[in-house]
């Protein structure tokens, strides 16, 4: 595709999609560090201008790389419906489609046929607001053992990780979490030590703790995939298999997998749940994280830049059918994200392409200290992707990921802002979570010492 | 688990009275703090922030061969001192390309000095927490040494690279033909953990390799795994990496008696459909290296 | 009053009040023009350390500038109700109230109480988060033709501005503002031309089309005050009397004003409402505009930073129980609020601040084309401060004003942060726009004909 | 209202059948967008975005003596070249104070080079839209010398300061001596209305001074205040400040009929009550000059 438009005088000249959609892109470290940036506004608008009047049809006909995500994604297209209701707008009428009043109650019947270029475009069409109106109706619930992304529920998954994986301190991370009602999407633990003995472990504590207080949640150990595909055979129950993937295949390769490799996990995953119906409410098995710039970090973009990149990624994990994805927004560094202005646009980004593509899309809102970003304009972007109506947040103790060294959303963040949204935990942990915690405020639920007795018995397998 | 973990899993199993006191024994993070309506206290709030103005401050923390830990390491075992191409401390930030590339310099002095083909290359990058590498650098090196010859390996001289990304193994390997060469770098600084060491492993780290071929040890740290956990797990990790004849998420770590029992190495998950995943690896000839 | 805190080794002290809230301030460009920011994070640290120890007395106790700004918030301050309430708390005391859940109950007694200092001093240790949360819940209605404030309500000044102040330009522009539901807090047209024959036209003209279609809203010429108590001189009818102010008194003489003048002002504009009972069912008549910077533009801070010199502006502005106030938030440019950061968070200050004052504050979220910002970071800053429970925000002509050259809010930005919050117009005004305009969305709201004769009948005064 | 404004309310009072058309010869402001749902059409948010990129572009223009607009004003009636404190563009942008203040070379060339005592200083200052000064600068001069000398007043060589503010007609009167300096001054761009002027009025301007004692006309632009409509209203302005003996909130502009029958000048609001306001300033000895 070749494209060209005039910009306060001067002529710019675009030779290839992946071209247009990465000057079309908002300013991004990691698109300059990628070389593939727009080098001045009125290049970046151009290359807008352009993308506006591309068909969605001519995106679908010019796959940006030869690869498995590509063919993958593609071979799942219905083609025929795709040419009949969406090939023949442009990027710039799709927009105006995605904002109209009507949008959300004829998006079920069309996300199957949204490509992630298609959505990337769009978002790239898009302001901060149009990304936040064009996602607050589009709901997407799923099924583990408990339901999430019910209207008016903000979810968060509880972070509880460990230096060194110590049982009682993810115990305890654990139950200051779920005291402020975090931990309805899941308990997800980043473990430390990627040996399958340690990961067996922590899934059975994990177990033991949702089993023991019925917290109606579902647990995940985010080692690599076969660490816990090894820990299963050893026979370890897991509720969700985690990897983070990204846009390209060899990207993939570098984080260890493939698409095979993963749909084994998936039927390995599924395959355990069928088998335990009672505990397992609905199809859903995976867990996702996803990222602008890691394709890049292995130099496995392509030229595509790290939006388009990012919808990839989550059009590959769509093929799995996903509990949940993550997108750990803030989580690298400035390399690909330089500040906050650039942290909360690529959140908003990434929200928006997971949810128009039917995703159950949450986000990690977070930055790291080598970043020029802080507590505050991590505050302003998780309230804006909670207005967006993010299906899910995290809650790590008071935002301090203490063996990931990054700042993320605390417990405390979570429950303020489920106050001024006027939004609830999921219905089933929302009940549960009363019934335990009583009207107690957060600020009286200290751990009554039955329960630190009842954590110490858990960790010990008592 | 490590020694510190399991150390304090122990208090765990008998809660003190006060479960805060046990909890703030078993984890370093910030737990029942209270709140003010949903909020944090004042107090907790200005901590969290003195804590983050203090992490600006160690990101900016310089570490090179005149800190008294390198010459430590310089002293025990010789030092050789080479940098990336990223030239100053923000390209070393935007630039993670020229962080996984030695300068021209560095390659120079390493074909001149570096041992040839060593079994152990360790190597000792500032990373992103520059304080971690002195803290924990030196010591990590000296049971790392230990190691490798109670194993009989042949242990080259240590080179340190300022300016490190994890990648920059490849260039070590290229230039030092070593069998497995480590590379201890500063992990991106916390608020709480601040000076958190990782040792990444490669086995015959050779150009275009990624990460799917290299494994690690990670959080080194006086609140995380200490020095003697971190060698052990270490010393252990590179011998089942010669012994797989391949490192990278292929061989998993064995921590504990079920690990052990299932024999060594570990290969979970079929592998076998990731049509490009690592095999065992000869180690490459002369004629191999100098062709690159 | 001295005071001094170690951070990370380092010892810092700090010896007077002014010092210790210029240096807890969180970063302002103008701040480090006006030479009194902390020089480093470490020692802006230990400031927030002191600064949540002292006493609200001890503020009371310490004027920051003895001028008739001080004297005149100082005089009304009731000392006795103030010690036994408020005086005896810490300021990190009183940040914990004001986020405490029943807080938004008892404001109504106390909001008398907050001087402005204590406000800033507060704002000061405060998270963005914090900010929003603690004012979602604080309503402050008031009455001039018709009430804002309510809870739900999100309104907005339609700001019709022409670079010539023509009037089918203008009459133009709020037409269009009106179909988006855009001009419920007032009409407020600032004249770019300062005759009192201008003024008194399009008052004239405001009037005229207020009355014509029977719209429940007030109308406002943005002249300086005595200007327009020459139009009312001269026959013109005002709603309310507008006036720039800033927080000290050598600031506002900069400006042309001081106490005197704005008394004599508000009570010329109240006599005139009083003789009209029937159009004016509230007692507010005064419409203030503020912004962090003004006082340091003319060398008048007196040592004091931007925030406090704001909040003092606005206890100024409280003399005279305003309908509304509007910070202007990004309006001047990088040597005040450098970046879109500085502006969002000075936005959610400024809001902050004035809410816990008990004042109807309004925010122009906007930025201006020569400070690092743009209109996706004042998407997000909108949206944050309509969450937060601003009053009113603007509405201009695709944000972007012709005569004032600077970028605000937008009739479309309106609509959908509405549309996203659940916020309807005032009341008054909603039900007024929905017979007016009926269910024809936006987009089909054109000018009918018929409107277009209307509008040039009434600027030729028929 | 202005001429402009006058002749385009006449096609407001018979409205063309469309009112957009009526409306976008009323009006720069874009109305009547529609819209996609509550949001911009695909079309018009990205000519917003353009017109920003645009803008931005307009602040870095540079406009110096060697610029032609400045070479015409030069070889009518003299320029003298000074710039303010504000040694770069950024320095201009975060520090107005030095944008208020002339530098050591301005005063010297000043004291050296201007006319002493003039009836009317004009200055021209590039200020936040340089090509606003170059695009009405020379024409708006040529007016100016025309009315002052129809009034008979002496017109000084019209001074150009580079990174000017308007704090810095101050100066401009301590070291000329003026009677009434206009300073003619770009206005900072917005997006449709990229270029346009001010001139902002000061009688006998000196240290100290605020905008409380300063009036101006603004906007002249194509799309707004023409040339000849600005000129005339400055001129009569110029006038009525002398005759009040002072500038400021105290004299307004007299546009109409109506204000010409208020007498001149007027004084509107008691103005009494302000405690500092200006009062009818003598021309300074040279005495008091020299003290400065
Ligand atoms: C940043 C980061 C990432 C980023 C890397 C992005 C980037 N390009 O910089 C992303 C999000 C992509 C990532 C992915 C994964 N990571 Co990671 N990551 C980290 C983190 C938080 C910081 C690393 C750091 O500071 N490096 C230091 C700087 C100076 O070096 P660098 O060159 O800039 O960074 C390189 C390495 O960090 C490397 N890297 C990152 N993660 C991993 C994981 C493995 C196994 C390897 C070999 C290399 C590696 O990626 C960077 C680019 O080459 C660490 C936690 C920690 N405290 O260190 C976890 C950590 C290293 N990651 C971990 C894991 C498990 C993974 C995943 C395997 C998760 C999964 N199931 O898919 C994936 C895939 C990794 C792969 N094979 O590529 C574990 C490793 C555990 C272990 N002992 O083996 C850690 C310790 C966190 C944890 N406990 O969960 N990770
Ligand atoms: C920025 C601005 C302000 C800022 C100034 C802050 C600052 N320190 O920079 C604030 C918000 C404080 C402000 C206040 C007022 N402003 Co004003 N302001 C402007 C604006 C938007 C841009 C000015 C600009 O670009 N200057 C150029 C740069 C290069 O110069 P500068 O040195 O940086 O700016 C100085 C001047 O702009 C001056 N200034 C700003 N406003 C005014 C107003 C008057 C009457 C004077 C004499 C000077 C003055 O303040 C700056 C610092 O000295 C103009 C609109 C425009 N299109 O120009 C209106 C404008 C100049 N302001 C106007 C008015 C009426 C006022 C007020 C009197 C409103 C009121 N009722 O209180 C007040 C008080 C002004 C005073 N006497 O001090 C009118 C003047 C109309 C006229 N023809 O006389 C204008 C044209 C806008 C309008 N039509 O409403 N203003």
């Amino acid at each position: 595709m070749k494209g060209s438009a005039r910009v306060g005088g001067e002529h710019f000249t675009f030779g290839a999609l992946a071209e247009i959609l990465a000057k079309a892109n908002e300013p991004k470290s990691g698109d300059v560090l990628a070389g593939i940036a727009a080098a001045s506004g009125a290049e970046r608008m151009a290359a807008k201008l352009v993308l506006a009047d591309v068909r969605l049809s001519e995106i679908v006909d010019e796959p940006l790389v030869d690869d498995e995500v590509t063919t993958a994604i593609l071979s799942r297209l219905d083609r025929e419906r795709f040419d009949t209701t969406l090939g023949g707008l442009t990027v710039g009428e799709f927009r105006e489609r995605v904002l109209s009043p009507g949008f959300a109650s004829e998006w079920p019947g069309l996300r199957g046929l949204v490509t992630p270029e298609i959505a990337a475009a769009t978002a790239k069409l898009m302001s901060n607001l149009d990304l936040v109106r064009a996602t607050v109706a589009l709901q997407v619930e799923t099924t583990c053992r408990t339901t999430v992304g019910q209207p008016g529920v903000l979810a968060a998954r509880l972070q509880p990780n460990h230096p060194t994986d110590d049982p009682a301190g993810i115990a305890y991370s654990i139950f200051d979490g779920l005291s402020h009602a975090c931990g309805d999407a899941l308990l997800g633990v980043n473990p430390a030590v990627e040996s399958v003995e340690s990961v067996v472990a922590i899934l059975r504590m994990l177990d033991a703790f949702i089993d023991e207080l019925a917290i109606p949640t579902q647990g995940c150990v985010l080692a690599h995939v076969t660490t816990q595909l090894a820990a299963i055979e050893r026979g370890a129950r897991a509720d969700l298999l985690f990897q983070s993937v990204a846009g390209t295949a060899a990207a993939n390769r570098a984080f260890g997998v493939d698409l095979a490799l993963l749909m084994e996990a998936a039927d390995a995953v599924r395959a355990q749940h069928e088998a335990d119906p009672g505990r397992y409410a609905g199809r859903h098995a995976m867990y996702f994280e996803t990222g602008q710039g890691s394709a890049l970090s292995s130099d496995a973009h392509h030229g595509i830049d790290q939006l388009t990149c990012e919808a990839r990624a989550q059009g590959f994990a769509r093929l799995f059918d996903p509990f949940l994805i993550n997108s750990v927004v803030g989580f690298i560094g400035p390399e690909y994200l330089a500040d906050a202005e650039q942290i909360t646009r690529a959140g908003l980004e990434d929200h928006f392409v997971g949810k128009v593509m039917g995703l159950p899309m949450g986000a990690d809102v977070c930055f790291t200290n080598h970043v020029a970003a802080d507590h505050n304009s991590n505050d302003s972007a998780l309230l804006l992707l909670a207005l967006a109506g993010c299906t899910f947040v995290m809650g790590v103790p008071a935002g301090d990921d203490v063996m990931l060294g990054y700042q993320s959303t605390s417990y405390h963040d979570v429950a303020t802002t489920r106050e001024v949204l006027g939004r609830r935990p999921a219905p089933e942990f929302d009940a549960w979570h009363r019934r335990t915690f009583g009207t107690r405020s957060a600020q009286e639920a200290a751990v009554p010492a039955a329960i630190g007795r009842r954590i110490g018995d858990l960790v010990a397998g008592r | 688990m490590t020694d510190a973990a399991i150390s304090r899993s122990e208090h765990a199993c008998d809660p003190l009275s006060d479960p805060r006191v046990s909890a703030a024994l078993a984890t370093p993070a910030r737990l029942f703090l209270g709140s003010a309506g949903t909020s944090y206290r004042t107090a907790d709030l200005l901590r969290l922030r003195v804590d983050h103005a203090l992490a600006k401050d160690a990101l900016a923390a310089v570490v090179d061969v005149d800190h008294p830990a390198l010459r430590e390491v310089a002293g025990r075992w010789g030092l050789i001192d080479v940098a990336t191409q990223a030239r100053s401390h923000r390209e070393y930030l935007l630039r993670p390309d020229l962080g996984r590339r030695l300068d021209a310099d560095g390659v120079t002095r390493i074909r001149r000095t570096a041992t040839r083909g060593a079994d152990l290359q360790v190597v000792l990058g500032d990373g992103l927490s520059p304080e971690a590498l002195a803290v924990s650098g030196p010591a990590v090196v000296a049971g790392l040494r230990a190691g490798a010859v109670g194993m009989g390996w042949s242990f080259a001289t240590p080179v340190f690279v300022r300016r490190a990304r994890v990648g920059v193994l490849n260039d070590i390997g290229v230039h030092t033909a070593c069998r497995v060469a480590i590379l201890l770098i500063g992990e991106r600084p916390g608020l709480r953990t601040r000076r958190s060491l990782s040792a990444y492993l490669a086995f015959r780290p050779r150009a275009g390799d990624t990460d799917a071929e290299r494994n690690l040890v990670c959080n080194i740290s006086p609140h995380g795994v200490s020095v003697r956990a971190a060698v052990e797990r270490i010393t252990s990790l590179m011998a089942d990496l010669v012994a797989a004849g391949a490192s990278g998420f292929t061989v998993k770590e064995r921590l504990g008696q079920a690990d052990r029992a299932a024999g060594k190495p570990i290969r979970p998950g079929s592998g076998r459909t990731l049509r490009t995943g690592p095999e065992a690896r000869p180690p490459r000839t002369e004629i191999e290296r100098e062709a690159e």
